[in-house]
């Protein structure tokens, strides 16, 4: 029996994404974010987005295309100081920003992932971040119920992939892939190059076909993956 | 049950693992499913001790000693095998990503309630992979003879030994019939050419609803 | 600055190990357990041990051996139908025995090397492995708190590490590995090879090193990691 | 701040990072240690965006576009570097892994209380990994001047700011002074050479308690 194929155009594989979805963004900075796939988004222009993502990318890329286009609603995030027109349109009230510490904002995802309804923590106990949040004691220590978060949708950058959808992540480009593409209801992923079966070690498989539901082939790479001139 | 009603069930259920799925299939009868399976049909076979792409078993002198799977068996990748950790392995299971188990069972209820990891006093062994296996993959369906080797049903109104989960199984195939847990019951959806409907219910402990339309025979 | 080097003799790594610890052991049947480590641990005969392992492997090796020598008090597991002698001394009442289901016992580990407290499941809801549990809602529905389990130690079975403990594991040989390495307060690894440093594709590491404390240079493997003859 | 008094506090701070010790080193003055660490000492820098082997910053034309730390500079790997996903670099951090964080301040508390990450209706921009590196590391150093632009303290008897996290601060290394956080209180510890302790006192918004005996100089 063949491993399934899942190889899609781009423009198929965004015109599954209904307005006012969830979405999750790969990405740390720039490595690893999809820029082809938020490119098309932007293009068919789906509005009322939730947007998670580790950060807002910069004024001028990624995110802050369709922040500047107007599509998103939300954003969940952790950080999103390198981008200013973001921090103007929270402080102006234009989107909802939601905030968590990095490593929590990554376990929620992962726990989505996992198909499990949250996870217990410490990590804010005693500041601002506990407050409202519903709270456990296990074993005589106090913990704070952080719940999963899931996505309709996660869009991902890979380095490579082969068509059933095993995906290679290249050096930190990897950060919240993985995560995003277990997280989400159903998983989109860009690959920079797509390898036949058989053309990917299993051992070095960094997020398994089986969470992936469509694969896109990459042109030649635009300019805004490169390195950052600053 | 004969070896012909043995490969009837089988080939049944097999007929139920389409194009693009990812499947488990249970130690026992369910593997004897593959057999069934088309060659050329895509689909993607999980065993929960970490395989994606679940391959032909080898015999011992040509098995690589660090595969197998969760049965114990050697086997083999396919183009497109990944190997990844045991938490790993069960997120595909609960995030909904399983999109069908078949399962063997001790007992099943007409509501799909299953017990197929422990005989009190009998049999002990811990529950491995069975019971997030038959809670979380999309479609669970059962595969057992309809009856036990005393000729006692094994589908009963509700099970008598501790569960592995409630109300999880949605298909249950035997060498008499295949039968469908619905909201409204346990429901007769096909059965066995020379076996009659009179047969299957008398070899049923639940209540079993009975189509006014003619059943479809495998 | 160079990465620290972990490499130890095998019996200064298992002499670390005091009376009444717990050992997380690697390994689903034979591919992943660490033999030589476990005969170590039989040889200097640490007891009142509490092991946590996915089974107790089968008659006869491994997890038997340290049965067979009196050093186990509790086993933490999800299934030792392999092991008649476990199954034995268990309805003897000569070994304590705690089975979680092999997904939870897995995510337990994986939340304790994660750092949190614990995870909320519906996973054994409505059965009695959910007696006993404390529960909380999330969204209007009922789930079970899972606590994290950790270890005072974790053997591992690697294919490969370099000096730093970078691990790479083999096929099905993953298993439990990574998730109890990050879940140990020490983590001791056996593996058949150590690469130098730069030996290993930074991208490909299973289990990077910062979770690994010891690392065993294996000798020629013995019978017991081979194939089983049934 | 001089730039001698900058390079004795980066240098004081550099002597803490030990053999065999995994380092998260923030952005800011706290990476700047580096070039104060001994070359041939063993010690594996962790960056939370996925690294465990953080090697030199390259030049643009030398950069992998795929390789940057948490605070956006092209670096490079060493024999031994690893890459992982956020979740897996915050369960370093999380699961005591992480031997030592150095961290900047906006301020810092008698009771080693830290506030780094936001100025209500000014600096808004999310803590990203902050929270969780000054909660969880095993030590937590901070590395700041002694006071701000305008001389005012930044080591107060308690914050101002929303804090980052409470009572994680071990170390506070200046340009004037080192101070540990005990459980008797904020200890000054060692002074930089030419300051004295009335400097520092007078420059301190926390009660410090000064030890009888003569105190080392750095």
């Amino acid at each position: 029996m063949p491993m399934p194929d899942k190889s899609r155009s781009i423009e198929e594989a965004i015109a599954q994404i209904p307005d006012g979805s969830s979405i999750m963004l790969g990405g740390f900075g720039v490595p690893g974010t999809p820029f082809c796939l938020i490119q098309e988004l932007v293009r068919q222009g789906q509005g009322g987005l939730t947007l998670i993502k580790n950060d807002a990318n910069e004024t001028g890329m990624g995110v802050d295309w369709l922040l500047e286009n107007g599509q998103v609603a939300k954003l969940i995030t952790s950080h999103i100081g390198l981008n200013s027109n973001a921090v103007s349109m929270m402080n102006a009230g234009e989107i909802e920003v939601e905030f968590a510490p990095q490593g929590i904002l990554a376990e929620r995802i992962r726990v989505a992932g996992a198909g499990v309804m949250g996870f217990v923590t410490d990590i804010g106990l005693g500041t601002p971040m506990a407050e409202g949040k519903q709270k456990v004691t296990i074993d005589g220590k106090e913990g704070i119920v952080e719940t999963a978060l899931r996505a309709d949708f996660a869009l991902l950058h890979a380095d490579r992939s082969d068509p059933f959808g095993n995906l290679c992540f290249s050096a930190t480009a990897r950060n919240f892939n993985p995560l995003m593409g277990m997280a989400a209801t159903r998983t989109i992923a860009e690959a920079e190059a797509i390898v036949p079966l058989g053309g990917i070690t299993p051992d070095d498989v960094n997020l398994p076909g089986p969470f992936v539901d469509d694969v896109v082939a990459l042109p030649e790479l635009m300019e805004v993956y490169g390195v950052v001139e600053r | 049950m004969s070896s012909s009603a043995k490969d009837r069930m089988l080939k049944r259920a097999a007929a139920d693992i389409k194009a693009g799925m990812t499947v488990n299939l249970g130690i026992g009868l369910p593997t004897q499913v593959l057999k069934h399976v088309p060659e050329n049909l895509p689909v993607c076979l999980h065993s929960e001790n970490g395989i994606a792409g679940v391959g032909p078993v080898l015999a011992n002198e040509k098995a690589d000693r660090n595969l197998i799977d969760a049965g114990g068996a050697y086997v083999s990748p396919v183009p497109g095998t990944s190997y990844f950790d045991s938490a790993l392995s069960f997120a595909i299971v609960r995030s909904g990503r399983l999109d069908l188990t078949l399962l063997g069972a001790f007992e099943v209820a007409g509501n799909g309630d299953l017990a197929n990891w422990m005989i009190p006093g009998k049999f002990t062994p811990g529950a491995g992979g069975a019971i997030e296996l038959a809670q979380k993959a999309r479609r669970v369906g059962v595969i057992t003879t309809h009856t036990d080797k005393k000729g006692n049903p094994k589908i009963l109104s509700a099970c008598t030994l501790p569960l592995t989960a409630r109300t999880c199984v949605d298909r249950i195939y035997t060498d008499m019939a295949v039968c469908d847990v619905t909201a409204d019951g346990l429901c007769l959806t096909e059965i066995a050419e020379g076996v009659s409907v009179d047969d299957v219910i008398a070899a049923t402990g639940a209540r079993l609803i009975i189509p006014d339309q003619p059943l479809p025979t495998f």
